[in-house]
């Protein structure tokens, strides 16, 4: 099969404001695969959302080579829709407007089948009665459900998500869950996630990759072998349960960040 | 009452303010041609008859408005070139800080030559002394704008001018009208300085020919309306934001 | 009719009160003159703007004109006298003691940053024997001059006569009367205010200087016979002004444009020797060499016969 | 090569203007009253001797550093009372535009007459000129603190003036420098106005006596020297913020 | 036992800017006990930041009333210490002076003994190595930890926390928590906790605040009779596992928000 995203011994390193350098990652290697879910755990600062950045074009390496289908990555490209790790709303646009703004912006207008988009992936993300209000005056959580909606709007090929769901409780992140596979599984994409929840990325992804930290790199790639669709039964499955386990202790084992 | 108080304090502060210069001219006898009672003023300004002072305060404010909005339209793109290019930056910027510099009564001779005597070059004065601020403070807004915002339209892959006319100019809008609130006052001064060089008509002419023969009550009715043109222009200003940008008026986003 | 630009050296005060009365009573007109006054901000602005075209004819003191040309070569003639005698004068209080250049020593006196006089003042100075650096000088604009002469913040002002009234105004004002210095008094002789052209209209339309030479000279002379006239004729066109101010005004410059000078040698007349003592003040005053200009070079004479 | 030429763009530019304009001076004929040419300049500021150009410049820069320093005194505590109380900046703001949007030298008499013919009147006119920028952008950036920045401070019950040194203040940073940089061309025109009106020596002096006895070529040195002392405290401003404040130059926290 | 925090029938309305108003808060009565260890759980966007907000006196409540010890809160007060649910670090301080910003910021300077308990607590949180980096030089993790470790470094009697664990990784998460644990211990304080891990609260309070929303208010207050101190075994604790499951079903019970 054919790689929609290949990372080749990747390293970045950034120059800091006090003369050091922070070693966020080095020699990474990542290939991932037309229509797959992957999902990136590992500890705070192992350098997830760098390689999102590093995938979507915003960010070149210092070292190694990015690839999106199999071109070098010079600068972000169309076919990739990004959540970030805050939401990132702008704070002058309503709620709704937010939403569409991708649109807006890439193409400069916003279709009538855009705008009932939008207010369907209002009412998915339980915001219904919000879609006229600003940022500001949302809680933490619900300006992360509008920056997931935001992504969702438009179908890239590729989606980043930066633990997109880290601020919700629950229910709701459950129900997100669900929704999002809803998508993915009605317009196939490569979707690359990040998570600090070991039953998320097992419940979404068809491999799992675990990094470490100091400096950032890949331990382990874990292939997910539950059945799909899943669904609530799919939390009770014992393979989930015993994999879950398992990579908490393989997590737990390392030294922390 | 206390409200009632708070909202009209500024002309309450003014009418207080008002009473005492009053009182002061008549009690410590302040002569007329340093600093004329509120009440010599008013009788110096019926005096000359409202069609005059319209005639003098059209030509002003013509030329304060005209150079005004050259200015902006001047300023903006200047303002996005600098921040688009440390480059442009580099060249433009010790450009505008000539200009900004060059005291306009100097080179005035030459812009009235080069421009003859109409209302050219009393334009391009208020021009001028105007647009400077606007260039530095709009460039600030658009360099302001947080990272991640410029990285959302990075990732997008937006053009630049979306990029500009989507996040980088909302984002600015407060620093713009901050700018444009000095601009409209310098847009007046500038009329004022442009008609002290060559002028027939206006309220800074008015104020030299009246000052220059000692009438000084009539140059303060001038003064007063040209205050009074700039606090309503300020005003307009101040109320354009609040209804075009409602959400740019307590800033920090 | 034909078109003329006139540029005042300054703003339409009561001197210039003789231009508006010939736009009034119609002398220029009837030379079929149309005519557009621009009023000016100093000699050397006014010798500039004849000098670039921006006006055809204008007022300006021939020292400046004589000044201009030591500097570069400016395309401009005075082409008649209007005062031949030079206005400068030092504005005192009566109150005080100055009677004579000789009393301002230790005094303080205030001068306009960009008058003509400036120059002047240390060569009067000398000719009456006065220590120049026994003077303070203040260089301010000219609007503080009769406020500070009246408020006693300085001991004497430099000025054109001509604003005489005005000055007699303020200072009357603070109980203060103004005492006059021409300094005419004190030796300065010489062609003072004058009438411009510029070279190109010399040259490219020699009748129509001719005309509006004719309807000067005419205005002039009404202005000298009916200055409350020429007042409200100003007025009409400048409703800003006080008549009573700019007729006192328009008669105080009578005596410099209408004098033993001009009974000699005819109103509007260059006299070639005080046009070469007019030089000679200039000269001094600004350390030029006393051959840098020839003064005959800057005068046109062919216009003044009717 | 490519980055050499970037680098120095700016003088490159600087150069090929100057050489552009003592062509066109040479070429088209230009009259030395209306455009010296560059070399008519040079050899007319050499004919005037360095002594008396430090003179005429020192008097210029102490009095636009003097007035300068006086507006930031003044502008700062100005732009705290403002963003401290609505109130206040209700009964404050409209006498600030009242005070920037009077033409100086319409009230020069008074300034004179009242506070003499000294330097002090020159400090005040600059003064004048200069801090109206100042408290309008700074008084801008202590407001646009984000919101949650106060939180912060009013969770620790700091006392106001700690929130204003160790929050707004360096919020504001960026904003200050560039309303400092702004001021800095206004002090110096601002002291060139002033003497305008009452002085005996200084650049703008030099400038109004020069051009009103025609040696233009002077007049324009003196512009020259004006100009240059702009950009190089305008650099220095520039400098400043980058000494001490390096965080606040891409602006955008 | 004398009550620290007392919420008396709290109601929060707030004015949108598209005229509307949100009712934030309805009816919500709570007594917090001395040094007590309390968890806030409830759906996104119920109302839990704003109790804090309310509690630590940024807030006025528009109806009700909020005491501390006792006395209504008008303002905020000495003894309240906060972790807001964003890092909200000063963008130019290191780091190491954002940790000690508090004492500079309250009583104008920071003692040797801060400087020293600065960089204790640096280590802990693992950061040992950024110390002199500004806050944009580090990860959404990263930054959470500083903002957790300034509030430790004062010792108020009141410690407010948003949700300071949510951008961590299992691993770090417990480590954090083990230490919070700890830290009350030495020097008991109450602590208002609000979290979206069932898990967490579990482990860490001594009762659970289960809220609900449209309208936010209280549903139920569960007591945690699992023994202290709590350390890695009690993850395991039949009781626990119960708790869990139980907070869970009644979680999911609720129609989302
Ligand atoms: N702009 C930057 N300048 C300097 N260092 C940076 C920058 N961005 C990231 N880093 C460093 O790179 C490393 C990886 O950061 P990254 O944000 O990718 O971590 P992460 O895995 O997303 O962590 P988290 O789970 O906390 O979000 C960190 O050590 C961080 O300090
Ligand atoms: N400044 C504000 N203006 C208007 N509405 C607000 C404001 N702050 C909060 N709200 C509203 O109050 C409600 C509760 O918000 P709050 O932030 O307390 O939720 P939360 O429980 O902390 O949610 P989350 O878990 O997502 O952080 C929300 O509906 C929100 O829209
Ligand atoms: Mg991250
Ligand atoms: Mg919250």
């Amino acid at each position: 099969m054919e790689h929609v995203i290949d990372l080749d011994a990747v390293g970045q390193v950034f120059g800091a404001s006090d003369g050091g350098r922070i070693v966020a990652l080095q020699g990474v290697d990542l290939h991932l695969r037309k229509n797959e879910f992957v999902s990136l755990i590992g500890p705070s600062g192992c350098g997830k959302s760098t390689i999102l950045r590093l995938i979507s074009g915003l960010l070149q390496p210092t070292s190694g080579q990015v690839r999106i289908f199999g071109m070098p990555v010079t600068e972000p490209r169309d076919e990739i829709g990004m959540v970030f790790q805050k939401p990132t709303l702008l704070p002058w646009l309503s709620v709704l407007d937010n939403i569409t703004f991708p649109m807006k912006h890439k193409y400069g207008r916003v279709t009538d089948a855009e705008h009932a988009r939008a207010r369907e992936l209002l009412e998915m993300i339980g915001l219904a009665d919000f879609g006229h209000k600003r940022p500001g005056e949302l809680s933490g959580g619900m300006q992360q459900r509008v920056s997931i909606a935001r992504s969702l709007l438009h179908d890239p090929d590729i989606l980043l998500m930066d633990e997109p769901f880290s601020a919700l409780d629950a229910l709701t992140r459950d129900e997100m869950s669900f929704e999002l596979l809803r998508i993915w599984n009605e317009r196939p994409k490569t979707v690359v996630f990040v998570t600090h929840s070991i039953q998320e990325a097992l419940l979404l992804s068809d491999r799992i990759v675990v990094m470490s930290a100091r400096p950032g790199k890949v331990d382990d790639i874990i292939d997910v072998p539950l059945p799909r669709p899943r669904n609530m039964a799919t939390l009770t499955d014992p393979i989930f349960t015993q994999m879950a386990n398992d990579i908490r202790v393989q997590v737990f084992s390392r030294t922390p960040a | 009452m206390r409200a009632l108080a708070s909202r009209y304090a500024s002309a309450l502060v003014f009418i207080v303010v008002l009473i005492a210069w009053q009182l002061i001219c008549q009690f410590a006898q302040v002569p007329e041609y340093i600093l004329p009672a509120p009440s010599a003023i008013v009788s110096a300004a019926i005096g000359l008859g409202p069609a005059r002072w319209f005639e003098h305060a059209a030509a002003t404010l013509q030329v304060a408005l005209a150079g005004y909005l050259v200015a902006i339209a001047l300023a903006l793109p200047l303002a996005i070139s600098i921040t688009r290019s440390p480059l442009l930056s580099r060249i433009i910027m010790p450009w505008l800080v000539v200009i900004q510099s060059t005291p306009i009564v100097a080179i005035a001779p030459i812009i009235v030559v080069t421009l003859g005597a109409g209302w050219l070059p009393r334009v391009v004065i208020t021009t001028l002394i105007a647009f400077f601020p606007l260039v530095v403070s709009t460039a600030l807004g658009l360099a302001s704008v947080p990272a991640e915002l410029v990285e959302l339209s990075r990732s997008l892959r937006a053009s630049t001018s979306r990029q500009y006319w989507q996040i980088r100019m909302p984002y600015a809008v407060p620093y713009l009208f901050s700018a444009l609130k000095v601009s409209i006052t310098l847009a007046i001064v500038g009329a004022v300085v442009a008609e002290f060089v060559a002028a027939e008509k206006g309220l800074g002419y008015l104020i030299l020919f009246s000052t220059s023969s000692f009438r000084v009550p009539v140059a303060f009715a001038a003064l007063a309306l040209l205050v009074l043109s700039s606090l309503v222009l300020y005003g307009l200003v101040r109320w354009l934001q609040a209804r075009l940008f409602p959400w740019s008026q307590n800033a920090g986003h | 009719a034909d078109k003329l630009t006139v540029q005042l050296d300054w703003l339409p005060g009561g001197d210039k009160a003789f231009v508006y009365a010939g736009i009034e009573q119609g002398f220029f007109k009837e030379e079929g003159l149309e005519v557009t006054v621009l009023t000016g901000r100093g000699s050397s602005d006014a010798v500039t703007k004849i000098a670039t075209g921006t006006a055809d004819v204008g007022f300006a003191g021939l020292s400046a004109l004589m000044m201009a040309a030591a500097e570069a070569d400016v395309p401009v003639k005075a082409v008649m006298s209007l005062y031949s005698k030079q206005p400068d004068a030092l504005f005192t209080r009566a109150s005080s003691s100055i009677q004579s250049l000789k009393d301002m020593e230790g005094k303080t006196v205030a001068m306009p940053t960009f008058s003509s006089s400036n120059a002047l003042w240390p060569v009067v100075l000398k000719k009456n024997g006065v220590d120049v650096s026994k003077i303070r000088v203040i260089k301010t604009d000219p609007s503080t001059m009769a406020p500070m002469l009246a408020q006693g913040r300085v001991d004497a002002t430099i000025n054109w006569v001509t604003v005489g009234p005005a000055f007699v105004d303020v200072l009357g004002q603070a109980k203060q009367e103004l005492a006059i210095l021409p300094w005419t008094q004190f030796g300065l002789d010489g062609y003072g205010w004058s009438a411009m052209a510029s070279d190109k209209l010399i040259k490219d339309r020699p009748e129509v200087l001719q005309r509006y030479m004719r309807a000067l000279v005419k205005s002039v002379n009404f202005a000298i016979a009916n200055p409350a006239q020429a007042a409200k004729d100003l007025q009409a066109n400048v409703p800003e002004a006080n008549a009573a101010v700019v007729q006192a005004e328009f008669e105080s410059s009578i005596p410099l444009l209408k004098n033993e000078v001009s009974e000699k040698f005819g109103f509007g007349t260059f006299d070639p020797a005080l046009l070469q003592a007019t030089w000679g003040w200039v000269s001094q005053s600004m350390d030029y060499a006393a051959d840098k200009v020839q003064p005959e070079q800057l005068v046109d004479r062919s216009f003044l016969k009717p």
